[in-house]
C-alpha cells in the first residue's frame, strides 16, 4: 500500500500549472505523483484501474477548461472515462478510492493545488 | 332473441357498440351488471383481449357471459399472446358457443403492460390475422386441412385515423380492408377533422365497410396528458384539455360525457361514420348517460 | 456483428467466487468491435476483479488472453497452457465463443462474463442498434432494405401497429424510429410504394430448422 | 543487449536544498542497468551538456535520464545533446525534481526524487527511438472568401512567395463589405485592384468548394463553378468567409428592404445609413437619429465603431440631434475612445439602458421609450430615423464548410473560436485556418491581428516546401487492428483513415502530417492496436509500478 495520489497531467494545462504552483512554493502534499501525459485525452481506464491495484489512495486526471481543450475533444472524453471508472469501482465495491477529473489552464497554479488539496481531504475523510 | 351484429351492420343507420372491460381475476358479478345494463341500450358489446397488455379475465369467457345474457358479444382478438395454433382453437370454440363476431387487431407491446417480461408472440400480424379469419371461414384451417364444422365470421378491425405520419397507417389500413371486413373501429379520435378524412379515405377503397368512430370520454385535463404520453395511438388536442381544465372541480366527468356527446352528435348529423364504439373504461355504468346526452336512447 | 453486453460485475464476481486464479479470455472479432470481449475490456475486467478480490483479502491470480475468433477450435486451442494453469475460465465472447472454449476444455468451468444481445451495426460511436433477427428467410427486397423482424417492436409485416408516436416514433421508445414509418419513406423515395401495399402472408418460422445447421457445398 | 542507463542529476547550482544529491546518486546508481550517475551544477548549460555528450559517449549510454527542472523548460535541449551525441532523442525520459519536487514542498525530499527518477528511469528503459523525416508539401494556399481578410490575406501570403487561391462565392471580389470597409478607412477598390494585378494570385469567382480531402500540405478540393467541378490541390486552407447581420430580435419593428425606396423610411440599418450619408440620395435631412446597441449581443465592439462613425457623420452632414441608446460602450478597440470623446464633444447625446428600449411608430416618426438608468426617469424620444440594433452572424454556408472541412463551431456557430490553445487562428485540423468575421465578432485591430497570424503560420508551415515530421509516433498495428473505426470516429484531428495493408487488408492508418499526438486512439482503441511512441500504455504502467517501491 503506498498511499499515494496519482495525478495524471495534461502537458498543455495541468502540468505547466503544477510547474508554476512549484515556482511560487504553493506547497502540497508530498504524496502527489505526476505522470505527464499528452492530453487528458490519453489517459485510459486502465491506468487509473492499475494506479489503484498498486496502492494508490486517488487518482487525479487533470486537463484543460472546458471548451478550451488543445485537442478538443480529449477533456471531455477523460470526464466521461473518469465517470465510467468510478462505475467499475463502484461495482466491485472497492470503496474511497476516488477518481477526480478537474479542469485548470496552464496558468492556474492555485486551482492544482486546490485539486490536490480537495482529492487529499475526500481521502482523509473516507479514513483511509 | 338479439339481432345479429352482421344484419345490424347491414340494415341500421346509426350502429353503437360499447366496450366491456374484462376484470382483473375470477369475480365477475360487477361485469355482469354492466353487461345486463347495456346489452339492450348498444348493438354490441366488444370484449377486449388483455388490453393495454395487463392481464385480465379472457376476452372469450366474457364474451360467453354476454351470450349468456342475451346480449351480442364481439370478439377482441390480439396476436400479441397467441401463436396460429392457440388463436384457431379459440376462434373454433367461440364460433362454437354462438360469438360470431371478430375484431382482429394487433395488440399492443408488452412493454406498456403488466408483464413486461413475458415472450410477445406476434406469430401473425392484424393483416395476417384478418386473412386466417377469411380461411377459417371458408371451412379449412391455414395449413389447408378441412374443418368438421366451420365458422362464418362477422369480421372488424381497428385504425388510427390520427396517426403521424398518417400516411403509413392508411396503407395498412387498405391491406385490412382488401383482405376484407365488415366494420372498423377506429381508436379514440377527438378532432372532427381527422376522422373527416379517414373516412373518405376509407369510402375511396371499400364502399361497403362500416365505420365506427372510436368514443373515449375523457375526464381531466390531467387524464389527457397521461392518456397522450401513455397511451399509444391517443393524441388529444390542446383545446380539449384547455376545455377540461376550465371545468369547475368535480364535473369533470360530466364534461367528458358533454364532450364525448357533442362528438357523437357531429359523427351522426354530418353522417361522416356508421356509428360509434364507446370506451368508458372502468366507468362503463355511465355509459348509458352518453347515449342518452348523445340522444341515442 | 454479434453485439455483447458486460454481465453485472455482481453475477461476475458470484461465479468467480470459489477461484483463485482464471484466465479472462477474449475475443478479436465481434466483441471487441463492441467495445466488450476485446483485450482492452479483458484487462479493465481482471484489473476490476483483482481489486475486488484484494479487497476482501482474498486475492485472485487472473492470466488474460485474447484470440483472434473465439468460435473456432483451432483458434482457442492456442490457450491450451493457459488454460491449464487456471481453475476457470471466464469468457468475454459471444454464447457461441464460450460453448467452443467449452467444448475444447471440456474438464474446466467456463463462464461467460458478458450477454449476448443482438446482430446489429455502429449508428455512431459507441451506440450499436439491431439489424437483423437471423430469422433464415430474408425478406429486406420487400420492405427498402429495413427489417421489421428487428426493428419494428412486434415484428409485424404488413404495416405500422396503431400505436407509432407521433413523428413516427415507436410505442414502446421514443428514442426509437417506427420501422414501418422507415420503410415507408424509403419506399417514397424510391417511388416503390406499391410494394408496401402488397400483402405479406405469415411468414415461416421454420425457415431455419432450429437448432440451426447449415452444410455448405464441398468443393 | 542490456540497456545502459545514464542518470544525470542537476542540482541547479543549488536551487534545490531540500534534495540530498549524494544520497540520491547513491540509491539510484542501485537500479538495474544504471551505468553511470553524474551530478552536474547546471546541466543546462554548454558546460553540463558537453559532459552529458561526452559521458553518453564514453559509457556507450543507450539510454538517459535527466533529474533536473521541468521538461517544459529544457527537455528540448536535452534531446538536443543526445542528437549530438549520436543517440535517438527519444531515448531522454526527464524527472522534474524542481517544479514538482524540491520547490512544491518544504522539508527534506530526497525520497521523493529517487522515486520521481525510478519513475521516469523504469518508463526510460522502454523508450523506443522515434525516426525524422521531411515530406514535402504543397505550397499553394487556398483562401475562401472575398471580403477584406480574404484579400489581404491573399496579398500578404503572395508577396511572401505562396501562390493562392481567392475562392469567392459571388461574382466578383469585395461585394457587400465595401462600404464597410471604407467606413473603417480601407479602399476596397485599390485592393482588388491589386489581386487583379497580381500573378500569384488566382481569383476564382461564383465558385464554391464542394468537398474536400486530405491533409496539411496534401489537400485535394474540389470547387464547383457554374455547374462545373475542378479539382485542386494545395497545402492550407484559409476560411475567410465573414459575417452577415441581421436585425436584433429586440427590436419590434421590421426593417425595410433595401429594395424600398429611401424617402419615408424610418428604420434603418448602419449600412442603409452609411449609403444615405455617402450616396447624398435623401431628400429631408433627418433632425433626430436615434442609434441601438450592445442589448441582445453584448460583444459589440464592432457595431460601437459602426455607430460613432456613422454617428459623427451625421452630425458633420446634416446636423441631426444624436441619441445613442445602449447598455455598454465598448472603447478598447483601436481608436475607439477617441471617436467617443469627438461624439461626446459634438453633442452626441449617449443614453444608458438596462433594458431595451420599446418602440412605436408615431406619424411616420419612431418613437423610442427608454429608461435612463443615470437620471432614473423614462425618456420619450422620437426620431426621424432609427438605426436598428443589428446581430453579427455566420453566413450562410458556414455549415456547409465545417462539415466539409470537419472542424467544429462553436456555440453561436461561427469557426472555433473559444478554445485558448487555438487562438487566434487554428482550427482543429492542421493546415486550416479561420480568420476574422467568420470566427466571431471582432473590431479591426482584432481582425488585423488574424491576418498576421495566418501569413506567419502558413508562411512557416509551407515556404519551405517540405515539413519535418515524427514518423509513426502514434502507429496502428495492422495485426491487432480490428477495424472497428472506433479511432477514425474520434479522432479530434481528422488524422486517421481506413488503409488497405499487406496487399488487402483494411486496417485504420493514422496521417503523420495530420497526427497532433493526443493519444485519445490509443486509450480507446478496443483492440489495443494504437501505440503512442513514449506514451505506450507499458510505458504509462510502468511509472506507476515504481510509485511506492523504495
Amino acid at each position: 500500500m503506498n498511499g499515494c495520489i496519482v495525478a495524471f497531467c495534461c502537458e498543455h494545462s495541468a502540468y505547466p500549472a503544477a510547474d508554476l504552483a512549484g515556482r511560487l512554493r504553493l506547497h502540497y502534499p508530498e504524496s502527489l505523483r505526476v505522470i505527464r501525459v499528452p492530453c487528458a485525452g490519453r489517459v485510459d481506464v486502465i491506468h487509473i484501474l492499475k494506479a489503484f491495484e498498486n496502492g494508490a489512495s486517488a487518482v487525479l486526471v487533470l486537463g484543460c477548461e472546458d471548451g478550451a481543450c488543445h485537442h478538443i475533444t480529449g477533456n471531455t472524453r477523460a470526464k466521461e472515462r473518469v465517470k465510467y471508472c468510478n462505475m467499475l469501482l463502484k461495482e466491485v465495491e472497492v470503496d474511497g478510492r476516488p477518481v477526480a477529473m478537474f479542469n485548470l489552464s496552464p496558468n492556474t497554479p492555485h486551482k492544482f493545488v486546490r485539486a490536490v488539496n480537495e482529492i487529499t481531504k475526500i481521502i482523509k475523510e473516507s479514513g483511509r | 332473441m338479439t339481432t345479429p351484429f352482421r344484419e345490424i351492420l347491414k340494415r341500421k343507420d346509426f350502429v353503437v357498440t360499447a366496450e366491456a372491460a374484462p376484470v382483473k381475476g375470477s369475480s365477475v358479478s360487477k361485469t355482469v351488471e354492466h353487461i345486463t345494463l347495456l346489452k339492450d341500450k348498444v348493438d354490441g358489446l366488444n370484449v377486449t383481449d388483455n388490453q393495454s397488455s395487463v392481464m385480465r379475465y379472457p376476452s372469450l369467457g366474457i364474451c360467453l357471459l354476454i351470450k349468456e345474457h342475451g346480449g351480442e358479444p364481439v370478439l377482441q382478438v390480439t396476436c400479441r399472446d397467441r401463436n396460429r395454433l392457440a388463436i384457431q382453437a379459440d376462434l373454433l370454440f367461440a364460433y362454437s358457443r354462438g360469438i360470431n363476431n371478430v375484431v382482429c387487431l394487433t395488440g399492443d407491446s408488452v412493454d406498456v403492460g403488466d408483464h413486461k417480461e413475458a415472450k410477445q408472440v406476434f406469430d401473425l400480424d392484424s393483416v395476417q390475422l384478418i386473412h386466417l379469419v377469411h380461411t377459417l371461414n371458408s371451412g379449412k384451417d391455414m395449413a389447408g386441412n378441412e374443418l368438421d364444422g366451420g365458422v362464418d365470421f362477422c369480421i372488424g378491425t381497428t385504425a388510427t385515423p390520427s396517426a403521424d405520419p398518417l400516411e403509413p397507417q392508411l396503407i395498412k389500413v387498405e391491406k385490412k380492408l382488401k383482405a376484407g371486413v365488415s366494420f372498423i373501429q377506429t381508436q379514440a379520435v377527438y378532432e372532427f377533422d381527422e376522422l373527416k378524412r379517414f373516412t373518405e379515405f376509407v369510402r375511396n377503397i371499400d364502399e361497403k365497410v362500416k365505420i365506427l368512430a372510436g368514443i373515449v370520454p375523457v375526464i381531466s385535463a390531467k387524464m389527457a396528458a397521461y392518456m397522450n404520453d401513455n397511451v399509444p395511438g391517443i393524441f388529444i388536442p390542446q383545446h380539449l384539455i384547455d376545455e377540461l381544465a376550465q371545468a369547475p372541480k368535480g364535473t369533470g366527468i360530466a364534461k367528458g360525457i358533454e364532450i364525448a356527446a357533442r362528438m357523437i352528435r357531429q359523427v351522426k348529423e354530418e353522417e361522416v361514420c356508421d356509428g360509434v364504439h364507446i370506451m368508458f373504461i372502468g366507468r362503463e355504468e355511465r355509459v348509458p348517460e352518453i347515449l342518452e346526452a348523445a340522444g341515442l336512447l | 456483428m454479434i453485439i455483447a453486453e458486460r454481465k453485472p460485475m455482481e453475477e461476475i464476481k458470484q461465479a468467480m467466487a470459489p477461484y483463485k486464479k482464471v484466465l479472462v479470455a477474449g475475443c478479436g472479432t465481434c466483441v471487441t468491435v463492441c467495445w466488450v470481449g476485446g483485450e482492452k475490456e479483458v484487462e479493465i475486467l481482471a484489473s476490476q476483479l483483482r481489486l475486488a478480490r484484494s479487497a476482501e483479502g482474498n486475492e485472485i491470480v487472473t492470466l488474460e488472453a485474447t484470440v483472434e475468433r473465439q468460435c473456432e477450435k483451432e483458434m482457442v486451442t492456442e490457450l491450451k497452457d493457459k488454460v491449464a494453469e487456471v481453475e476457470a475460465v471466464l469468457s468475454l465472447a459471444c454464447g457461441a465463443g464460450v460453448q467452443t472454449m467449452a467444448e475444447l476444455f471440456e474438464d474446466k468451468p467456463i463462464f461467460p462474463a458478458v450477454n449476448t444481445t443482438f446482430i446489429g451495426m455502429p449508428e455512431k460511436e459507441g451506440l450499436w442498434v439491431e439489424m437483423c433477427g437471423a430469422c433464415g428467410d430474408c425478406f429486406l427486397d420487400r420492405t427498402g432494405g429495413i427489417c421489421p423482424i428487428v426493428r419494428c417492436a412486434k415484428g409485424l409485416l404488413n404495416g405500422p401497429c396503431g400505436g407509432t408516436r407521433k413523428g413516427g416514433k415507436c410505442e414502446i421508445d421514443p428514442e426509437k424510429d417506427c420501422a414501418w414509418v422507415l420503410i415507408y419513406r424509403r419506399l417514397e423515395k424510391q417511388g416503390r410504394l406499391d410494394l408496401m401495399r402488397e400483402y405479406n402472408p405469415p411468414k415461416n418460422f421454420r425457415a431455419v430448422k432450429r437448432p440451426g445447421r447449415i452444410q455448405a457445398v464441398k468443393i | 543487449m542490456e540497456t545502459r542507463i545514464g542518470i544525470f542529476l542537476c542540482n541547479c547550482g543549488g536551487g534545490m536544498k531540500n534534495i540530498d544529491f549524494d544520497a540520491v546518486a547513491e540509491k539510484v546508481a542501485r537500479m538495474p542497468g544504471v551505468t553511470c550517475v553524474n551530478l552536474v551544477s547546471h546541466l543546462c548549460l554548454d558546460e553540463g551538456r558537453e559532459k552529458m555528450i561526452a559521458s553518453i559517449r564514453e559509457e556507450n549510454l543507450d539510454r538517459v535520464i535527466v533529474a533536473a527542472c521541468s521538461p517544459e523548460f529544457k527537455e528540448h535541449i536535452f534531446r538536443q545533446a543526445l542528437e549530438d551525441a549520436g543517440l535517438n532523442g527519444h531515448l531522454l525520459a526527464m524527472a522534474n525534481i524542481r517544479e514538482q519536487c524540491s520547490w512544491a514542498h518544504e522539508g527534506d525530499v530526497t525520497e521523493k526524487a529517487v522515486e520521481l527518477i525510478k519513475m521516469a528511469t523504469n518508463r526510460a528503459r522502454l523508450l523506443q527511438p522515434l525516426e525524422r523525416k521531411e515530406l514535402p508539401v504543397n505550397r499553394e494556399v487556398l483562401v475562401i472568401g472575398g471580403g477584406f481578410s480574404a484579400i489581404d490575406t491573399a496579398l500578404h501570403l503572395s508577396r511572401l512567395g505562396l501562390r493562392t487561391t481567392l475562392l469567392e462565392k459571388e461574382a466578383v471580389l469585395g461585394t457587400g463589405t465595401g462600404e464597410w470597409q471604407s467606413l473603417h478607412g480601407f479602399d476596397n477598390s485599390s485592393m482588388t485592384a491589386a489581386v487583379e494585378g497580381d500573378r500569384n494570385i488566382d481569383v476564382l469567382a461564383s465558385a464554391r468548394m464542394t468537398a474536400a480531402e486530405g491533409t496539411i500540405g496534401d489537400f485535394t478540393v474540389t470547387i464547383t463553378r457554374e455547374g462545373e467541378e475542378i479539382s485542386r490541390k494545395y497545402g492550407a486552407i484559409v476560411l475567410a468567409t465573414g459575417f452577415r447581420t441581421e436585425l436584433a430580435p429586440t427590436s419590434t419593428l421590421k426593417l425595410r428592404t433595401q429594395a424600398e425606396p429611401i424617402s419615408g423610411i424610418s428604420i434603418v440599418s448602419q449600412e442603409q445609413l452609411f449609403h444615405m450619408l455617402h450616396n447624398s440620395i435623401v431628400e429631408a435631412k433627418p433632425r433626430t437619429i436615434g442609434f441601438m446597441f450592445d442589448f441582445s449581443d453584448e460583444n459589440s465592439r464592432f457595431p460601437t465603431l459602426t455607430t460613432l462613425n456613422n454617428a459623427l457623420a451625421a452630425k458633420n452632414k446634416w446636423g441631426s440631434e444624436i441619441y445613442i441608446f445602449c447598455k455598454n460602450v465598448k472603447v478598447d478597440s483601436e481608436g475607439a475612445e477617441k471617436l467617443y470623446r469627438e461624439a461626446r464633444e459634438c453633442g452626441v447625446v449617449f443614453l444608458k439602458c438596462e433594458t431595451t428600449p420599446r418602440m412605436s411608430m408615431d406619424n411616420g416618426r419612431v418613437a423610442v421609450e427608454a429608461r435612463d438608468v443615470f437620471l432614473g426617469e423614462d425618456t420619450v424620444i422620437a426620431c426621424d430615423l432609427l438605426v436598428a440594433e443589428e446581430l453579427l452572424l455566420p453566413i450562410a454556408g458556414t455549415e456547409t464548410l465545417s462539415s466539409l472541412l470537419n472542424i467544429r463551431l462553436d456555440s453561436r456557430g461561427f469557426y472555433q473560436d473559444e478554445n485558448v490553445h487555438l487562438y487566434p487562428v487554428a482550427s482543429e485540423k492542421k493546415g486550416v485556418f479561420v480568420i476574422g468575421w467568420c470566427r466571431g465578432n471582432l473590431d479591426m485591430g482584432r481582425v488585423l491581428t488574424d491576418i498576421s497570424s495566418v501569413v506567419m503560420s502558413v508562411h512557416g508551415l509551407l515556404s519551405s516546401g517540405k515539413i519535418l515530421v515524427e514518423v509513426e509516433r502514434v502507429k496502428v498495428d495492422p495485426q491487432k487492428c480490428v477495424a472497428c473505426l472506433t479511432c477514425i470516429r474520434v479522432c479530434p484531428h481528422g488524422a486517421i483513415q481506413l488503409v488497405r495493408v499487406d496487399g488487402d487488408k483494411e486496417v485504420a492508418g493514422i496521417s503523420d502530417l495530420a497526427c497532433d499526438a493526443c493519444g485519445i486512439c490509443s486509450a480507446i482503441c478496443p483492440a489495443k492496436a494504437i501505440k503512442f511512441q513514449g506514451y505506450r500504455d507499458e510505458e504509462i504502467l510502468a511509472q506507476i509500478e515504481a510509485i511506492g517501491e523504495s
